[in-house]
């Protein structure tokens, strides 16, 4: 299940609502990011999260069925937020639950490295000299290229 | 054709969509890209840099030899950078 | 922090408190153990798992303290169940927050692993015929020898 | 020397712990092994397969080599199983 939202999430209901009375899963890997007050070593305060309504919620779904194709999953869960955020909040959650801890903690950092190259959100943090649009990291391609067969 | 610009991108150019039909000859990404160059500064300050543009054609990534026809709908965007840290 | 508890655990409440005020914290990467109803192919009802008080409290410091030597890590909590649970009840949670995702995702990963061969917890499920002792599985020494250095 | 037994070897033994007062000569795990499964058949049957039984010595893994003596707390079990799935 993959979800769009301004709105913030609660990790607990979230996990509780996915597993409930599938006793077939052994293992839950979660997966939430949260809104640093540091980057690249500098001082961000509020951040806005910019994306592509209609391609966020394809390519999501494309990620959590890939997903799914590779792992033997019970379940699965993508929530990606957007808009105004500030240190401290929550932006994204995963969860990939499966009767083997192994295939819900590889699909799950599966899923966290290609959100982070794949999925159309752009970052805009405020910063003390104005806002300033985040660059990608050349480290996240390749942490995703490594999942590529 | 519906044209979706994200991030600076939309900034440079100054507006987030638009409709536009640009003539048969622009049948690919790259010939799009430099037909919208001729369009004016902001245009031209967006696509400067190529190596950090991606493109999606009806919401999917694509190369810029792919083919653009009328009725698609064509994003320009910087390299993602949602997820978190 | 450790915690071994006969009582459940709220995952979002450990999750909000062990992140709470630490806006340095980027990625949480959390992992939650539930009691499956089958395993090795039968089914299985409630289980009982006992555990060495005293030596689980060691074991599991001395994990958390080697994964918080080994990743850039903000904040981990391990929490271990004993006594008696029923399937779809939660037996372990690990928690590990750090300013970047692989060190999360990693360093759970690791913790999941060693609990898995190192922490002195043994299972008895509740089988149709009578209680029986859960065997160690090879894989798990496996997936634990993988993090040996 | 306080002795603590888990799991099935706790019940082939018949009990979760005891002191007991070994000789001198009982120098290291193995020779600690040796000397209860002469206690009785329980013994003998919860150590038949030392490949299946893991030891503590203090509440640390030791290999079968390591010394004991009195003031010790030794104990045997099953290889773990805790975790989950």
């Amino acid at each position: 299940m993959i979800r769009v939202q301004t709105e913030d999430f609660d990790v607990g209901a979230e996990l509780k609502a996915l597993t409930a009375g599938n006793t077939a899963i052994g293992g839950v890997a979660l997966f939430v990011g949260l809104v640093r007050d540091m980057a690249g070593g500098q001082a961000v305060g509020a951040m806005t999260l910019e994306h592509y309504p209609g391609m966020t919620e394809r390519q999501l779904e494309k990620i959590e069925a890939e997903a799914r194709a590779r792992w033997p999953l019970d379940a699965t869960l993508i929530v990606h937020r957007h808009g105004r955020l500030e240190p401290g909040d929550q932006i994204v959650l995963v969860i990939c639950a499966s009767a083997h801890r192994e295939a819900a903690l590889e699909a799950c950092a599966f899923l966290i490295d290609w959100l982070k190259t794949k999925a159309p959100f752009w970052k805009s943090e405020a910063t003390p000299e104005g806002p300033r649009w985040v660059e990608a990291r050349a480290e996240d391609d390749h942490a995703a290229a490594r999942w590529q067969r | 054709m519906k044209l979706l610009y994200f991030a600076w991108l939309r900034e440079r150019i100054g507006r987030a969509e638009e409709d536009l039909a640009p003539p048969a000859e622009v049948a690919d990404v790259a010939r799009l890209i430099d037909w919208l160059k001729a369009r004016g500064p902001g245009y031209a300050a967006a696509f400067a840099d190529l190596r950090v543009v991606r493109v999606a054609v009806n919401q999917d990534y694509v190369p810029v030899d792919h083919p653009v026809r009328a009725g698609d709908e064509v994003a320009f965007f910087p390299p993602v950078t949602g997820g978190s840290a």
